[in-house]
């Protein structure tokens, strides 16, 4: 047992933290402008992104990545902390080429893509050329049960027909965005958990509609959480991922590494929530004393402390699991970190935000928009309340199995 | 307290309020012209037309100008704050129903005739010119440390400043501006729009009910005549301490009413919605969430009666209203935040008054006095009484 | 909602119980009669005997027999809860105070006389013996799984069954026991000791108010008289029900006192005591705890009125007296927990009550049906008033 | 980074885990027995003494143990999954001459002791022939405070006299506790961390008065936590530990692997609630299905689940920076984790409480007994708020450097 990163981590760590602070702060401004100026797509991501590529700090989220892929190949436990750096800017993964929903896709294709699917969506997708969404998610259904997912993935002739209506479908609205993994039934007959397929579906597809970009608590990405129709989409039979029925294998193994990439950049947030915290009560006075030395500030700053260091020590030991023993064997480890980290991330920022009063209420910090990001990522990828579930249920057997062996021991 | 009987006039308008907000308002909760710093003027005015027709425009102001108790008035803005426009709609939106409050007990019949007046017609909005930007030490929410300044001109005053978070001031058509005189805190009655008084921005906030947002406002050589004066001058805390309680108070009934609202709709979502085989209130994980909102719901409403029945009793009510406000801002925050929970994707969306509720209901934790603050006022009046006890 | 002046008379009597808890049962908290089972049966009668001569034994009972109203009593127990011998002391503890309801209720006259009277008298104790072991897939809390049978022999029954966590069930004088005849749930009254009815063991429990503390019964071959029937045969658990809300109520009451005197002491305390320079209660993370402490226990209070207004109504209150009690046993908790904290090292002591009051509270988060019971009820009627909206 | 145990750390876990299901398990009821007969020390736990000692698990808690001292050095890390393993059962640490406060006062002795002190005390507490306690809170002050000591210990030509009173000393009422480490003041005019001392008193000392064994949170301990009062009591000068004035350093030094041990104990405490859960949940029914099976208790079990796992990480995490860097370095995650697991301990026996119903009020499970003992953790050693104070001290220290370096390198 050692809790040090390694040497390689702790210069790649301090790599990324010179990139963020050279490149990717400075540009924060100009992002801002772009954006507030209705540019989806700010033109210093493609600078930052030649810049980084340069580097080599280039699909850093991929272990298996080949030799002759570009970017360097980290194991999961090596990326955690880059990922942590990268979260601290919302958009710096994009940068990296480090960006989900892209980053689970990647792995997907870099599984299962036939040589035709891997030159046309992978390579790209590697390059940073274009990026891909992932449509799992409907309205019309709770799609953390994955088992329920109702768009329809009919075969015809040398052909899928595609119907149905997804929501939440991150990275849809991004200019470069050409291809959805698209989640359907293909079997409705089939027995449930090989009901299921995807397809790649180029997103210029006649019946393709995204019908709206969703503001999510009252905040619009800009490279959106859209709304998907998909009406009689026709796309050849070669782009089915692995095979028909697949469907539901594929989404959870999808989910492993995203759900740690998403958690360390979720812990990169709470420390640049509670640097913030820190310095509000460093400077701001009340009743005659600074924030800090006011005993419930000074407890929020402990509390926040605590629960980032604990929460960051499950995810990396989720992600060392995987690299050890596979994504299946970290089921548990996986579904606790999902379950944990965006409640830490809003009870972090939440008291970020009252320490700093009405200021916290607006855009002047980063903090509200954290805040209610936090929020959405307690729903988001299946609500906090289907993942204490599996933990529970993993917990429940693990407990069983012990209570056997004890009463065999006992017996022999 | 009060007997049911002499509530039976705030229960009659309560109810005609419900029904009209209900039937008239709520399909309004789509409407385009919601914007991220609140309603828009024209919104707002069409929406109020609709009140005027109904005959519930200001309901809990009588046409004698008498207000309702404030037993009373709970009922009326708890049945308002059914929809996050039903305040706005009716007229007893802050923060403008605080300001008819105070100005209808200290203004001048002059005054009131001026400013007043379009106010509880809902034909003017009113904005409340008191907190001051933190940055360079100023008063934030700490009243004694205000920086504005007021310094006499003849029969006139000369009125300097900075102001933070000044909710609705973009678009008021009444100010009351408090500024240091050298009798001390003063408020002074200003028409609006004013080119002394300069909106400097408005904030992106993440509430967005109030019509006109919360401003930054930079008061320059701001010249108003001593008859503009509220009451007199160097009484400006004691006025504010009249608007304190009350306007505490009608925050808490009216997102009450919004809060009561979102637990019907996480409940309807939840007898419909299906996942795992069975409704999602079948799942515990829901159903305890929407049983623990019962509780707090109750629990809020409880404590709302109390202390308006203390304000009735003619007391000033400030420990009672910080235990209220400080109580019914974190209890409605969980249950908000449990309905967004309940409601999953949809939540997060604006598809309904949910998501909105939860913004309005976290920033309710900090402005009118973060919760802290109460608390620490609250156990200042323990350490008090202890000390009483032990040495009497 | 009751007016001030139909409150008189529970004032009155709540003012004298208090001065009495005060100063005469209060000296008794450190009385070495008072053991793991609670106090001792000499104790107890010496401390009744103080109340009998205070004319305050059994004040919740009009000379009449009529009952104060729930409002009145809630006055009265909460005096009485102040500390945890009080309810005892004056007769109003459970399970006397409950049992003493329903047999106010149902009892025929003859039984009055027999089992009713020497309770009100403070001459005898009861114990209401209901719960079932869970192990063997007993009862447990939930009665309709009862395994007690009675079975009927000309004029007599003879019943025989397992009954478990019956309070006071070591050293009662009066039997109410519950099993299941041919008609379904039926109430027995018995004298005890009988020598039918074992106490297998006492338990050792984290709670110590209640005298008897609480046992495991073996009933074996209770022969008891057709006469001894409370009510009819079959109906047991409708009488259950008469009892049901009151007793969960008059349980909040209670505890309510105790964790208000709890509060006094941490906040005497905390004034006295330094560390780091200041008094314990200007550090904030005390003084915050102390002030969630004193909203907490209003909207207990509140909570526990609101029931009470609903049950002299007339009506059962069943989910009333679900969210209230589910409420106040967290609430209440809550307050304990914090009062510990204040008081450091000597919070763990029985050098004050703060230690036994947390220790209570902690065990009346289960007995009366635990939180998670109440709240599970409580969706079910969230659920079903949703349908209803959807569907009506 | 890695998160296994080292191969000799899971031969120790597998022997110790093995001793405890042969000997201790199986002897609980003569434990319990004799306690009920009011035998405060059960005649089981010398026979166990000599087991474990001939398997040398045996002071393992001591890594700096001398070759000719017995039992085994081990580290931190090395012995803390040890102590979870032993924490299970409340008093099997002293058979494995493991148990507090007699390991706090062997380190002090270890570091401090003359070669009469060392003598006279360390080697038969080594050897487990006697045992210890440690006198430093007093009633009448806030202890956590340690300059608030107000003992005297006055030097009087070859002797010190103490008098003072003190409360909660754990272990004094063991029949075989023969010494006391006594924190008082030796200068009051000194500078306030150079006030106090320690000096090594004989309990047969005349003087030296037990006047009660507190009962704690209702819980009368064998060992007892006792109020002690010092009248008049002289020792000779020899007894002074290291030096005059140096009572509150030492102090200082003595919590940070005591508090390792506790948390670690407590640790497996949270796991064995959690087992007994887990079974009770499997096997009862409520409204027609297992506990389980509620989704509130199934939320228990998964919570506890991550609570636990999480504070394990940051207990191992603590000790390993003690074993690399020093307790003094360790000292922002000591004051953390002194915070935070006794409030998992409580958290975790409260669910299991909950989940037994009215069976988990009483004696019938030892959850009840758990959690009180873990409510009074949350006050011994210095209650939550002043571990909270010290790790947001830390951290205000920790961003203001970080706020200046930012400056400095904007700067540059």
């Amino acid at each position: 047992m050692d809790f040090a990163y390694s040497a390689r981590t702790e210069a790649l760590r301090a790599q990324v933290r010179r990139f963020m602070d050279d490149y990717v702060t400075p540009a924060i401004p100009r992002w801002q402008s772009d954006i507030e100026a209705g540019e989806s797509h700010p033109r210093c991501i493609e600078e930052l992104k030649e810049l980084a590529r340069a580097e080599n700090l280039w699909n850093l989220f991929l272990p298996g990545l080949r030799a002759d892929e570009p970017g360097q190949a980290l194991s999961n436990l090596e990326y955690a902390p880059l990922a942590e750096i990268m979260g601290r800017v919302v958009w710096a993964s994009e940068v990296f080429n480090c960006s989900a929903p892209d980053t689970g896709n990647m792995e997907i294709l870099h599984l299962f893509a036939t040589p035709q699917q891997r030159e046309q969506w992978l390579q790209p997708l590697l390059e940073g050329r274009i990026r891909s969404c992932f449509a799992m998610t409907e309205p019309d259904v709770a799609s953390s049960d994955a088992t329920n997912i109702q768009t329809s993935i009919r075969r015809e002739g040398d052909e899928y027909v595609i119907n149905g209506r997804k929501w939440f479908i991150s990275g849809a609205a991004h200019p470069h965005c050409k291809v959805a993994i698209v989640m359907g039934v293909s079997d409705p007959d089939g027995e449930p958990h090989r009901r299921h397929s995807m397809v790649l579906t180029p997103l210029d597809a006649p019946g393709v509609s995204i019908v709206r970009n969703i503001p999510v608590m009252h905040h619009l990405s800009p490279e959106g959480h859209c709304e998907i129709v998909f009406r009689d989409v026709r796309v050849p039979a070669a782009n089915i991922i692995h095979e028909e029925g697949a469907g539901f294998a594929i989404a959870q193994a999808r989910l492993g590494p995203g759900r740690i990439h998403h958690c360390m950049r979720s812990i990169g947030q709470c420390e640049a929530a509670l640097e913030l915290m820190c310095g509000r009560a460093a400077e701001r006075r009340t009743f005659g004393r600074p924030l800090h030395q006011h005993g419930v500030v000074a407890e929020w700053i402990a509390l926040s402390r605590i629960e980032i260091d604990q929460a960051r020590l499950l995810v990396l030991k989720a992600a060392w699991m995987i690299d050890q023993y596979g994504a299946k064997a970290a089921a548990r480890e996986i579904a606790m970190i999902k379950a944990l980290v965006p409640r830490v991330q809003t009870a972090v920022c939440d008291r970020a935000m009252q320490t700093f009063g009405a200021m916290g209420l607006s855009n002047d910090t980063p903090l509200a928009s954290l805040w209610t990001w936090g929020r959405v990522l307690r729903i988001a990828d299946g609500p906090d309340e289907v993942h204490l579930r599996t933990v529970a249920r993993q917990e429940m057997k693990a407990a069983s199995e012990l209570r056997a062996a004890v009463v065999k021991s006992r017996a022999s | 307290m009060q007997t049911e009987g002499a509530l039976a006039r705030g229960r009659e308008i309560a109810a005609r309020v419900e029904s009209f907000v209900r039937e008239r308002i709520v399909p309004y909760e789509h409407d385009p012209r919601l914007g991220a710093h609140g309603p828009a003027a024209e919104l707002v005015a069409e929406l109020r037309e609709l009140a005027r027709a109904a005959g519930l425009l200001t309901p809990h102001i009588l046409p004698d100008g008498c207000h309702l108790t404030h037993r009373e008035t709970a009922l009326v803005l708890r049945a308002a704050g059914l929809s996050p426009l039903g305040p706005v709609a009716l007229n007893v939106a802050a923060p403008d129903e605080g300001n008819m409050y105070m100005l209808g007990r200290i203004a001048t019949p002059e005054q009131k005739e001026h400013f007043l007046n379009p106010i509880v017609e809902g034909r003017a909005r009113s904005a409340f010119f008191m907190t001051e930007p933190a940055s360079g030490n100023g008063a934030g929410s700490d009243p004694s440390m205000m920086k504005t300044t007021a310094e006499p001109d003849g029969d006139y005053w000369i009125v300097n400043g900075r102001k933070a978070f000044i909710t609705g001031a973009d678009g008021a058509r009444v100010g009351i501006v408090m500024a240091k005189s050298p009798e001390g805190a003063t408020m002074f009655l200003v028409d609006l729009p004013h080119p002394a008084v300069r909106i400097v921005r408005v904030l992106d906030t993440i509430d967005s009910s109030m019509p006109g947002g919360h401003a930054v406002v930079a008061i320059d050589n701001l010249r108003v005549h001593r008859n503009q004066i509220l009451g007199e001058s160097g009484l400006g805390f004691k006025y504010a301490q009249v608007r304190l309680a009350p306007a505490r108070l009608t925050h808490c009934m009216r997102w009450l009413g919004a809060c009561t609202r979102a637990q019907e709709i996480a409940a309807d979502y939840a007898v419909r919605r299906e996942a795992f085989g069975k409704t999602l209130i079948e799942h515990e994980g829901v159903g305890f969430m929407l049983a623990d909102n019962l509780i707090d719901l109750k629990q809020a409403e409880l404590m709302i009666d109390w202390c308006a029945d203390v304000l009735d009793t003619g007391a000033s009510a400030i420990s009672e209203s910080s235990m209220t406000k400080a109580a019914v801002a974190e209890t409605l925050f969980r249950v908000a935040d449990r309905c967004v929970q309940v409601m999953g994707g949809s939540g997060v969306t604006g598809d309904t008054i949910v998501e909105q509720v939860f913004r309005e209901v976290r920033a309710f934790r900090i402005y009118d006095g973060p919760t802290e603050v109460h608390k620490w006022s609250l156990a200042r009046k323990i350490r008090k009484e202890a000390l009483q006890r032990l040495s009497p």
